[in-house]
């Protein structure tokens, strides 16, 4: 497998193909945080809004335009922390952001449980201008939990 | 081709990448590539005469003034422009805030009555263009909102073009400055400066004029175009990063407030206050990039060495064989002419849109065979939203590029629909 | 002497001038020699790298970043700040530039509420000193003019030490920016940069340093200075020309309106309307000076692996030497601290100024004798106008200045007297 | 005579002690004009003044600062046109230009006797930084005749 064919692996072609968690959603009565990030290397923007309820990561949702790698990945993190508990998403969060920061070495420790899917994206560690392009909705999902425990509605 | 294979004069064009693939450079819009004689130039300033210019009482000081000097000469006669009429910047950017900071400070009350031609303010008009690089967009807009003025744009077509029907209204006797591009870093296309001149003049106003994808790659000769300011990057030139160059008018440059100040620009300088010198040491605040003056003089040396008529043919050649390939391409979309005026009257530039893929993912693609283009919207924002995408794919040629480069680049972005399955 | 000979270090010191005579370069505070390892990381960036940095989907685009960011951050560490704290500006006088204008800007309601902070207006008073070089002075002489603020400034005595005695009043809870050299560029003093902070930060004025002549010669540590701005030049600390670079507190730079305006500085463009990036990037519209950034990132390591403290220590005895040298010819006259004071925390500068001997004629003997110092005002009108003088001669020391360059120019000043007749 | 010593020549060091034409005067009522020239590499400063009598250059004086170069060059200057014909006063200031631009050659035409003290100054043509100081007086006599023959007074 070529460095790039690690980079585009399956998983993420077909999670960009087919996005999960798109389209802002109204997630009700509970604390709401949202976000919006821009990659500014390429005018792409995602804006993502988090639900908490109670420790509960109860909705995420998103919407914006971006690069197969942005889109798949933020695609994954809904997957991934929609319904989690806050200290599993936010284990989940960190251990992506080192996943990304590898050099395109896989963590190779029990973390990759935690990944899942996301663990297809270890190719683009190898490409440093595509972390930004990888991390961009992770950037707005920690910025939006942040808004989110700040919120009292 | 008109031009001989220079690569051999680009010692980073040997180098391999991605997977030790022979390198396709094809990046030269953002940054260009640069010969042997120009890095020589500026290491044999380094290693022979460098010292603080203008003011030395001592042998090296005196050699390098005489470097910086010339090197302004140079590039003054590659423009047609007179010495004096030369400014160092740092880029082209710099050039272009350089005069509307100019028109800010005036506006402002600095410079005196000596500087009140230049004064901005409520009920006067500033144009610029759809196209525009942000360099050359967005000081205006900023001078505008500190003026009081106000700011209009000539719009674009389809393909890119500026659509003169409205020049009357859009540049009237309220109109202040007209800035423009000479060619699109985007579409290629050369911009109608003729007609654009003509209308600007009849109504007094400043014409500035975006040089950075023009004077690298065609003839160009501020006095024949007649305009009173032209931005200038070295970078694109292939010379020296940290450095440009503004041209201006005489008559204008020595009017118009400095708006970097400090040592140098000064003439007289109490605590109170400061008188300046005139142009273009007004405008050469601080220690100036004396190395990379030389060495942008040492570019435009080779530049002529080649003649720019020569240069321009040879680009238009490449981005025939760039622009007609892609526009072959199922699911590519070009941006700027299409049809039969694909390749006339452009730059070697081209941009494209392919449908379903992003343009990072596209670069992605022919980077891994070794291709380097640039992906984004390359500082144009408002043209990219014109034409309804937020990014593209573009690759830009330079005097180095061969046709195999353009050949390599229009069989890689062949592959990109298929390797995304967007083409099933 | 506490450095090695660095001589071989530096190819522009084996050269001969005048009459074959050896180079004794003594106008680094002018501008410094470069060393190999800071021309060879220019080079090799150009040969290996040479690419637009942080947009390029390819191979060397990613490469350069890499390159230029690296250097960020070891000037950032060289003065003991963050990364993101470190923005490249042509040369010192544009950073200083880049604080001025970006109050003015805000003063002009750029950057709407977010840079409320930095509105300076009628009432509002801004206070340097008379030590300052024209561009850390005449950059707040025009804000003051534009907003309508008032300038102050802190007085010198005889042997150009600041006077203290009415800081409280010139420092006051009008004042909102204090602007101060770090060293003097003609006396050599350190300024006591802690009363000046401490007073400034009393009454919530912001602090502006000028790093020029200090970063290159004793230990610089931003945190520790508690400053808020910081000026540098990277010619002058054994770097190439073209490149500066601006400290910044962080929550202070996010939130400063730029003044240079382009790409990469932006967010998102609309043909109305701009929003900036974050710092660094929103003050570095337009390429930069990478491969000059790169260098200077060189530099810096060439610095550190001598050690600052190492090259202060060396710089004072030079200094001693040079200062109680001069002080022993009759007729000499030394600008700075006289007696016993002469030598001690000052930088390795020595001003002179020959009694009936105009600098340019002392400048003049001095190269016959392959001499390079620098004569004129050194970009301190009002501080040779304090001390009674149009001009002088300086002879100043980098790490490379020998016990022997020294004395030999100790030696040369003392035959000027005789040839010009004026001791008879 | 090395190049240093063959730059200030008595000549040259004699002027410079003793300046001629030193000390602004009033030259009456004829054509006056004025000009005040600043180097900017050092700051040294020249201010001048030409009284004109029909075709005769019948007054300059000046006052100013500056390096032995510069206040020789003026008053060397005062000696030669004062109370010379406009033509032969042009032709003076004309040839000693081209001294200056000669690099250390002197004319070696008729022109040197119009120069006469002034043709000391031809080692200064060697350094370029110190052509400026020599020619400051000069330039100031040059804009100073603009405005004297602009002067209706
Ligand atoms: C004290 C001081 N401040 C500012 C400057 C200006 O630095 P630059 O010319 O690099 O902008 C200098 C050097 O000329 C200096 O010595
Ligand atoms: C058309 C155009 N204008 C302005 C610029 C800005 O030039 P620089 O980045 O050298 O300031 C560029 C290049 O980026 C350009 O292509």
């Amino acid at each position: 497998m070529s460095s790039l064919e690690q980079m585009y692996q399956q998983v993420i072609m077909d999670h960009a193909r087919e996005a999960h968690g798109r389209g802002l959603k109204d997630p009700g009565l509970i604390q709401v945080g949202e976000s919006h990030q821009v990659n500014t290397t390429c005018g792409d923007e995602i804006r993502l809004r988090v639900g908490l309820d109670g420790d509960t990561v109860a909705s995420v949702s998103w919407e914006g335009q971006g690069c197969s790698i942005s889109q798949a990945s933020v695609s994954v993190l809904h997957e991934l922390v929609e319904g989690e508990s806050l200290e599993t998403a936010e284990k989940t969060a960190e251990a992506f952001r080192d996943l990304m920061q590898a050099k395109g070495e896989a963590l190779g420790d029990d973390r990759d449980d935690l990944l899942d899917d996301a663990t297809a994206f270890v190719g683009v560690g190898k490409y440093p201008a595509r972390i930004k392009c990888a991390m961009l909705g992770w950037m707005a999902f920690k910025d939006a939990l942040i808004q989110a425990r700040k919120d009292q509605s | 081709m008109l031009l001989p294979d220079l690569r051999g004069d680009f010692p980073i064009l040997a180098r391999t990448v991605r997977n030790g693939k022979p390198l396709v450079y094809l990046d030269s819009g953002a940054t260009a590539q640069k010969p042997r004689v120009v890095l020589d130039a500026e290491r044999e300033f380094y290693e022979r005469h460098n010292a603080a210019v203008q003011r030395g009482a001592h042998l090296m000081a005196e050699e390098a003034t005489e470097a910086f000097e010339g090197a302004r000469a140079a590039v003054a006669a590659f423009v047609g422009a007179d010495s004096d009429e030369i400014v160092w910047s740092e880029n082209a950017t710099a050039a272009l805030n350089l005069v509307a900071s100019g028109i800010a400070n005036a506006s402002a009350g600095i410079g005196g009555e000596e500087s009140a031609r230049f004064r901005v303010g409520p009920g006067d008009e500033i144009c610029v263009t759809e196209t525009e690089h942000h360099a050359n967009l967005v000081p205006w807009q900023v001078l505008a909102a500190k003026t009081g003025a106000a700011l209009r744009w000539i719009p674009v077509d389809d393909e890119g073009r500026m659509i003169l029907d409205d020049l009357e209204t859009l540049v009237n006797e309220r109109t202040r400055v007209l800035a423009f591009t000479h060619a699109s870093n985007v579409t290629g296309i050369i911009s109608p400066v003729q007609a654009l001149v003509a209308r600007a003049q009849a109504v007094g106003a400043l014409t500035v004029l975006d040089g950075c994808q023009s004077v690298p790659h065609i003839p160009v000769n501020v006095k024949a175009l007649d305009i009173d300011f032209m931005a200038m990057s070295a970078h694109k030139m292939l010379g020296p990063t940290g450095i440009g160059a503004l041209y201006g008018r005489k008559d204008l440059l020595d009017v118009l407030p400095p708006s970097i100040l400090g040592g140098g620009a000064v003439k007289v300088v109490t605590m109170e206050e400061t008188s300046w010198q005139a142009a273009p040491t007004r405008f050469e605040a601080g220690s100036q990039p004396v190395a990379q003056a030389v060495a942008m003089g040492a570019a435009v040396g080779y530049l002529s060495s080649l003649g720019m008529d020569r240069v321009e043919a040879h680009e238009r050649e490449i981005a025939a064989i760039m622009r007609e390939g892609v526009a072959q391409i199922p699911g590519v979309r070009l941006l700027g002419p299409v049809g039969d005026a694909n390749a006339r009257d452009v730059i070697g530039v081209a941009a494209v849109s392919v449908e379903g893929v992003h343009p990072h993912d596209v670069g992605q693609v022919l980077d891994d065979s070794g291709i380097a283009v640039r992906v984004g919207h390359h500082c144009t924002q408002p043209l990219h939203r014109r034409f309804g995408v937020t990014g593209s794919t573009r690759a830009s040629a330079h005097v180095y590029t061969t046709a195999d480069d353009a050949h390599a680049f229009v069989e890689a972005l062949a592959t990109v629909p298929a390797f995304f399955g967007v083409n099933r």
